[in-house]
């Protein structure tokens, strides 16, 4: 994996955070009051039931949702009325639970797109594309239509589209749905060598618990669109409100 | 009930399935397993009557299905809940759900199934008159198989069912795969999560590179040698490895 | 001027764009397709007239919506059915085919030079209540526009095949795979709009006494930007999308002063783009309506 | 040095066969044909038989050129085209700068001719400006109407131009107060109802209005107009001619139009009859509208002026003809100047229309004076 | 893991380069064939020829974009026109036109009188496009109808600058054959490289995908505004040449027929590949000749067989049909001339096998 190229981005020791975010659409109360704060190289975990609202946080950190209340910081800048690109190019990437490729361009440019977005030119842009590709194990793949791929291989891409952007936060959206047990575990070792290599904070969301128990540092559980716990995978997997919310039986 | 015979297709010159051959015995819950572009969904969609195979047989309780319109199938008793939910985004959850008994004149029954769905899946009651693409991804994929289940089918085939479900769902929705078949239906499921698939199938095809690389009765398969070889593949090898 | 006759003028250019914009908003939400060819549809309407010209205005009229709404479904199954998975560029390109195809094949019929019909005249004199001037014709658009929006919406909200025309439309694999006979499905909205067209043929050849190639080209045009006003995937929306840009075409004639109004149009479309930067999604389009990240 | 000759002399019509403005060109193409019958018969020009070829310029101003270009290839002459200065300025530019002669058979603009196109560039055409000067002349002076209204659609020149000259006009008869004014509709409106409005809510009605539109759209707005109880006199110009219009408006009266001639048989000039009468038999039917005498009248000129030359050659040909002095055609006494290449004050017959029934000539006049 | 090497963008951008050099060596090709015919062929050829400068300059924005433009042919009509204006003589221009004396005075050199009409056309996109350019889905093209709308109205009624409905006559007639051929190569190069650029990238992302292009950190609004504005410079060329090619500008000249002929060129041929551009206009143009002559008559031996007026465009709408029937993405679809094919890990030379994964991965 290829190191950072500069320290400058990434380095500043502040947080991803949200602050007291609320979204609500007609009625539904999607997200009320959450708290969150994504450190510098760290996994965060984010579960909860299906329509906890951890899709729309996602959305509310990148810019695709105005929260009704509450700001949105990075690297202790305020960035809660700041446009999506401009976002993405301060250093925030993130994946889609529904993919999102580029699907009528080859998966080698949907890669590159990650990096000249970020200001490359097409040799530089390229040659990393190249790189990623080889990581994610996709090279082979390179000159195909991206919407011609088995799904599973669309995340591996949509992944590598965030990579190649060298961002300092990564914010997955279900990266592992649709993957199989071996694939996951493949997928677990790209996440961590993204925090080794890259010293990315890492936003996960799953509903596969191997992945996220076997990840994460810590991890914070939503229900509602409140908060219901946050704290090391243990304690969280030996929550009972957690165990009843959202885990039934599931070993962690 | 159904039974597939030597089945190819190919998309443009990518060979998808290459000589598939299953067999589902009425009242059965048979699951596929695979990698990823085994050509799991492509059984699924040729059987439906989405993709036209090459060369090969479909045939549902005797009679060849090959060339005859999905919805021509879907009265004949056949529903599939394709992978990547496909619901109807700009439409309400009412009548994404409606949609589901489109053709049946038993309205009673209807009435029933649709209490039935909503007992299992209460985060649709409570969404019930607002567009389905404005759920999250898993209240979506609860709607495609309540749509589904709707349809009373006879033969169900379902694409990975626990996508993107919480654990606690999951759970939900094979027990309601299960007190399905204890109603009659006859159920193909295509699942990644192998323990998953082996602890509900009365039996499981393992699928790589378009073709069936083994097959038996889930208790069996699990411990039986080669096992793990079919299921990974030469990919999966490497990628455990890794 | 008195307002009141003004506004009474506006709405009889309204009522009529509305009722074309209704068509065409139809298939446009049925299919994402600018059915161009729909101003032919009308055209066939004006020219059936014609052919009928020596029958009773009952005769006349039914004639027209039959063949209009005939030709609807063919055009349908010959050129937009193939279509169906084609991205809106082909099916736009495709269309305005059709209606240049049927624009030259009614011209190599019955000639360039305009066609006269004596159609349902006495309909052009109007209600004279105090000084204010309101033409049965008008009166009659209005009403006929109203009823068909009331019928369609609920049709189209509330009747099964109703919903499994949105469906198709959205979906069409998927809802094939739900049961739902999609092409004749989709056929039954193209005779819809067919007879919508008719309709505007009508009333078109009432107003004007006569048809020509080119009749529905600007119609569909401005029914078309209207349904856009309205919102795409509105029918009420089309209604008051074409019902306002009446209005506002009419009212600009009205005030806008002399050496002005040549340029009328170009106020209409001025406006029609600060609209689309206010309200891009439509007036009856909640912008939340949208689809969701 | 004039040399019998097999090859034929060859007239390259650019003209518009399909579309819009085609049904203005199809009556003036056959009296080319006619007038080309009548002198082959009679021994040819120099010695040489005529031929006429076309080219389909399909009512598309571009293609215009190609036409132009299309039979000049193939050895055109001298080049007819249409009957209208916007869509055919653009093919007799091409032969103008062929060095051809370009004739056009009526484009009634005043800018045809050197001014708006080039030297070479004339049109059998009674200029707008004179048709327009006529009938206000006519309506002030011989019916003694006062006050005038003008309704213009903007589609095409030719009507702006009409109503523009109609109202110089009137106001050096009539005065300043008695032009009421003047409203535009689009050509492709379908209801003209806030127009209406307009000139009822005028403190005086008009005496006449003037309608400054053609088939389509102008019937469907004579339809409104007198629906709405405006029943005053409407006065047109030459493309209110025929009557394959007139079903539109059921039981049209007081309507009067200027026109080349009488298609309906009620022309006082014998010549005009005698045309009529040579079209029907040479093509079963009477030409649709009168303007079938310019095409005629196209030949006569332009053979006329290659027969004084005694050559083909352009530049000889294009000085005859600018030393027409009142020479007699068809459409009436002709004459050029070097740089006029139009006619603006010549006969033309007014036509009523009454219950109805189009035709009920009432008189040939010319213009007496006609404003710049 | 995987065995592809890693091909430098340098060899790829190669590759491109060479695809668009034989499209243009194809073009050379035809245009020197038709200038061994009969003028009127070569007429047709240089039409088709100035259509071709339209179609590209209007790929570069159409085919980045995805987003149909409807207001294209308004720049044609502002770069014509304005080109008219200052090309036009004095004397002539005082009889049609009522302009400020000092526009009316001036008249400059053909070329220079272009660059700066194709100059205006380019401000203008930029002044309508930077708001317009915002919008999405189907409000964009609505909004640029409108700009073909107002633009047209203007043109059509403006007596004073434009001449209103009359046809502005009198320009100096100095495009030919080889004119055309040397704006269109121009025209073609400038719309390869831009589609291989890395803002062109950029912008096809956006066409993909918008949404995911702006998590990708682009500005959707920003890249289209860019190849708006590029392509609006070429459209006017191609408004410029054709002006001066026939002698006059008129307003309906530039309205809703030549938009649709062109879009319909574009999607016949393959709305996303330069190739598609270029073929479309060939099969549009060819076809479309090929019936009208077909209508004028065509001898055999001593009979002349010709068709009603009319035919040609019942038999090009036809055709136009079944390509888009047959062929929905276009004649030639994503493909671009020598460029590899798309597929799946589609056929790409063999190279020594990359270098360990599982290193490179840990
Ligand atoms: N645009 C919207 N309009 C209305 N409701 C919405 C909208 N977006 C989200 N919601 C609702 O907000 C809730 C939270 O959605 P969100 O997508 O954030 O859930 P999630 O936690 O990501 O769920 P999943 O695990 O199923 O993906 C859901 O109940 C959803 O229906
Ligand atoms: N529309 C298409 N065009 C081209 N190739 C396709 C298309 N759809 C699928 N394929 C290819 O066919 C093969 C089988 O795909 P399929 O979707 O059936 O696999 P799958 O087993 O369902 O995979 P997954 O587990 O990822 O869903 C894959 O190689 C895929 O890339
Ligand atoms: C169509 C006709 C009314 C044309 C008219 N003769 C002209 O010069 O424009
Ligand atoms: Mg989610
Ligand atoms: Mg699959």
């Amino acid at each position: 994996m290829p190191h950072r190229e500069e320290a400058g981005r990434g380095s500043s020791p502040a947080a991803l955070e949200t602050v007291d975010v609320a979204v609500h659409f007609q009625g539904v109360r999607a997200i009320d009051g959450v708290s969150l704060a994504l450190q510098p190289g760290e996994i965060l975990g984010l579960i909860g039931p299906n329509g906890a609202g951890k899709t729309t946080l996602v959305n509310v950190l990148t810019g695709f949702q105005q929260p009704g209340r509450g700001s949105v910081r990075m690297g202790g800048q305020d960035i809660t009325r700041l446009v999506s690109y401009k976002r993405s190019r301060m250093g925030l990437a993130r994946t889609f639970q529904n993919v999102l490729l580029f699907g009528g361009l080859s998966v080698i440019e949907n890669v590159e797109a990650g990096a000249i977005a970020a200001g490359l030119d097409r040799h530089a842009g390229r040659k990393r594309a190249w790189e990623t590709l080889e990581w994610l194990g996709l090279a082979h793949l390179a000159e195909a239509r991206a919407d011609t791929l088995p799904f599973g291989e669309e995340r591996r891409v949509g992944i590598g589209r965030a990579l190649c952007g060298r961002p300092t936060y990564l914010l997955l959206d279900e990266p592992a749905a649709g993957l199989n047990t071996a694939e996951c575990d493949e997928l677990l070792q790209i996440i961590s060598g993204i925090r080794k290599e890259l010293g990315c904070g890492v936003l996960l969301i799953e509903h596969k618990m191997p992945l996220v128990f076997g990840l994460c540092d810590r991890i914070q559980v939503l229900d509602q669109g409140r908060t219901i716990a946050l704290g090391t995978p243990a304690a969280v997997a030996a929550d009972p409100l957690v165990r009843q919310a959202y885990l039934g039986d599931e070993v962690a | 009930m159904l039974k597939v015979g030597d089945l190819h297709v190919s998309y443009g010159n990518v060979a998808a399935l290459r000589g598939v051959s299953i067999e589902v015995e009425k009242g059965e819950i048979v699951a596929v397993i695979g990698p990823n572009g085994a050509g799991k969904s492509t059984l699924l969609l040729t059987i439906a009557g989405v993709v036209r195979p090459a060369r090969g047989s479909v045939m549902l309780e005797e009679g060849s299905i090959l060339g005859i319109a999905p919805e021509r199938l879907v009265t004949r008793g056949l529903s599939l809940v394709p992978e990547g939910r496909h619901i109807f985004a700009s439409m309400t959850v009412a009548e994404n759900i409606r949609l589901g008994g489109t053709g049946r004149q038993d309205k009673p029954a209807v009435a029933q199934d649709l209490e039935r769905v909503l007992a299992m899946f209460p985060i649709l009651r409570q969404r019930y008159q607002q567009k389905a693409g404005q759920l999250s991804g898993g209240e979506q994929q609860m709607l495609a198989i309540a749509r589904a289940i709707m349809a009373r089918p006879r033969l169900l085939l379902i694409d990975e069912p626990s996508l993107g479900l919480a654990p606690l769902i999951v759970n939900q929705v094979y027990e309601a795969v299960a007190a399905l078949r204890q109603s009659g239906v006859t159920v193909l499921v295509v699942e990644q999560n192998v323990h998953r698939a082996l602890a509900v199938a009365d039996r499981t095809y393992v699928m790589n590179s378009g073709a069936v690389t083994m097959a038996g009765r889930s208790a069996e398969l699990k411990s039986a040698e080669g096992f793990q070889e079919a299921y990974f593949g030469f990919r999966g090898a490497k990628g455990a490895v890794a | 001027m008195n307002l009141l006759q003004s506004l009474i003028d506006a709405s009889s250019l309204g009522a009529v764009y509305a009722l074309a914009a209704l068509g065409i908003g139809l298939t446009f939400s049925i299919m994402r397709l600018i059915n161009f060819a729909h101003g032919e549809l009308i055209m066939i309407g004006g020219y059936t007239l014609y052919l009928s010209a020596s029958q009773p205005y009952l005769v006349m009229g039914l004639a027209a919506i039959l063949v209009v709404t005939v030709l609807a479904l063919g055009m349908e199954r010959v050129a937009f059915r193939p279509l169906r998975r084609a991205s809106p560029a082909t099916l736009l390109i495709a269309s305005f085919a059709v209606s240049f195809l049927l624009q030259h094949v009614a011209m190599m019929i019955f000639g360039a030079r305009p066609v006269a019909i004596d159609f349902l005249s006495p309909l052009n004199q109007s209600l004279e209540i105090g000084s204010l001037r309101v033409p049965w014709l008008q009166l009659l658009a209005l009403a006929v526009t109203l009823i068909l929006l009331a019928g369609l919406s609920s049709f189209f909200r509330w009747t099964a095949i109703g919903i499994q025309m949105r469906a198709a439309a959205e979906d069409f694999t998927m809802a094939r795979l739900v049961g739902i006979p999609a092409n004749r499905v989709i056929a039954a909205a193209f005779a819809i709009s067919g007879t919508l067209a008719s309709i505007v043929s009508v009333y078109m050849v009432a107003q004007t006494g006569g048809a020509s190639y080119k009749m529905g080209v600007n119609m569909v045009l401005f029914a078309f930007v209207a349904s856009v006003i309205g919102g795409m995937g509105s029918l009420a929306g089309a209604a008051l999308g074409g019902f306002l840009v009446g209005v506002v075409s009419v009212l600009l004639q009205t005030y806008l002063p002399e050496g002005m109004r040549l340029y009328r149009d170009a106020f209409v479309f001025g406006l029609f783009i600060a609209f689309l930067l206010w309200r891009p999604q439509g007036l009856l389009v909640k912008a939340s309506d949208r689809e969701r990240v | 040095a004039v040399r019998a000759d097999e090859k034929p002399i060859i007239i390259g019509a650019a003209i518009a066969l399909s579309g819009d403005i085609a049904p203005y060109d199809d009556g003036p193409a056959k009296a080319m044909e006619l007038a080309i019958d009548d002198i082959n018969k009679s021994g040819g020009l120099l010695g040489r038989q005529i031929k006429i070829i076309y080219s389909d310029t399909k009512s598309d101003i571009a293609y215009g050129s190609t036409a132009a270009q299309d039979v000049i290839d193939k050895g055109a002459d001298m080049v007819v085209v249409t009957c209208d200065y916007d869509y055919g300025g653009a093919a007799a530019t091409v032969a103008d700068s062929k060095n051809l002669i370009a004739f056009s058979t009526c484009a009634g603009d005043p800018k045809f001719g050197p001014s708006g196109i080039g030297p070479n560039a004339f049109t059998m055409a009674t200029g707008s400006p004179g048709q327009a000067a006529l009938m206000a002349e006519w309506a002030y002076q011989k019916k003694g109407w006062k006050t005038a209204y003008v309704l213009l659609d903007t589609s095409i020149a030719f009507d702006a131009s009409w109503a523009a000259t109609f109202q110089k006009r009137w106001v050096e008869l009539a005065g300043k107060d008695n032009f009421l004014g003047q409203d535009t509709f689009g050509g492709e409106d379908t209801s003209i109802a806030s127009q209406i409005t307009r000139i009822k809510a005028l403190p005086k009605q008009p005496d006449l209005i003037v309608i400054c539109s053609f088939p389509p759209q102008g019937p469907g707005a004579i339809r409104q107009l007198r629906a709405a109880g405006l029943n005053q006199p409407l006065l047109g110009s030459e493309s209110w001619d025929g009557d394959y219009w007139l079903e539109a408006v059921p039981d049209l009266s007081n309507m009067y139009i200027v026109t080349y001639g009488s298609i309906f048989g009620t022309d006082p000039r014998p010549e005009a009859q005698a045309f009529f009468k040579a079209f029907q038999d040479k093509f079963g039917t009477r030409p649709v509208t009168s303007h079938a005498m310019t095409g005629y009248g196209v030949i006569q000129a332009w053979t006329k002026a290659v027969t004084e030359a005694g050559t083909l050659d352009t530049d000889k040909v294009r000085d005859v003809l600018q030393s027409f002095k009142d020479v007699p055609t068809l459409v009436g006494p002709t004459s050029y100047t070097k740089d006029v290449h139009i006619n603006m004050q010549r006969d033309m017959i007014v036509l009523g229309i009454q219950n109805g029934k189009h035709g009920n000539s009432e008189g040939v006049y010319r213009a007496q004076e006609v404003p710049q | 893991m995987a065995t592809s090497p890693a091909e430098p963008w340098s060899v790829e951008r190669l590759r491109k380069i060479k695809s668009a050099l034989l499209l243009g060596v194809l073009i050379l090709l035809v245009a020197a064939l038709a200038a061994l015919g009969p003028p009127a062929l070569q007429r047709t050829v240089t039409e088709a020829v100035i259509d071709l400068v339209v179609v590209l300059g209007m790929f570069i924005f159409v085919g980045n974009s995805g987003v149909l433009s409807f207001g294209h042919i308004a720049f044609m009509a502002i770069a014509g026109y304005g080109s008219a204006i200052l090309t036009i003589p004095p004397a002539k221009k005082a009889v049609l036109l009522k302009l400020p004396p000092a526009l009316e005075a001036l008249q400059l050199p053909v070329a220079l009188a272009a660059a700066i009409a194709a100059f205006i056309a380019g401000v203008f996109a930029l002044i309508v496009g930077a708001p317009i350019m915002r919008l999405k889905g189907i409000a964009l093209p609505m909004a640029t109808f409108g700009v073909l709308m107002v633009v047209h109205v203007v043109t059509a009624n403006w007596q004073e600058v434009t001449g209103g409905r009359q046809a502005l006559v009198g320009l100096p007639v100095y495009v030919n054959l080889w004119v055309a051929v040397g704006v269109a190569l121009v025209t073609l190069a400038v719309a390869a490289a831009y589609k291989m650029s890395r803002r062109g990238l950029l912008l096809q992302c956006s066409r993909e995908n918008e949404v995911a292009a702006t998590a990708s950190g682009i500005d959707p609004a920003r890249e289209r505004l860019v190849a708006f504005v590029l392509s609006a410079v070429f459209v006017g060329l191609g408004g410029i040449l054709f002006a001066h090619f026939i002698g006059t500008v008129t307003a309906n000249t530039f309205y809703l027929n030549l938009t649709f002929t062109t879009l319909a060129m574009l999607v016949v041929g393959g709305m996303r590949s330069l190739t598609g551009a270029v073929v479309g206009v060939a099969v549009v143009s060819t076809v479309s000749e090929l019936f009208r002559s077909i209508e004028k008559g065509i001898a055999i031996g001593d009979t002349v067989l010709s068709a009603p007026p009319g035919l040609q465009e019942i038999a090009l709408a036809l055709m136009m049909l079944l390509i888009l029937i047959f062929r929905p993405q276009g004649l030639v679809g994503d493909f671009e001339l020598g460029w590899p094919r798309w597929g799946r890990g589609a056929a790409r030379p063999a190279a020594p096998a990359a270098t360990d994964q599982t290193a490179q991965r840990s």
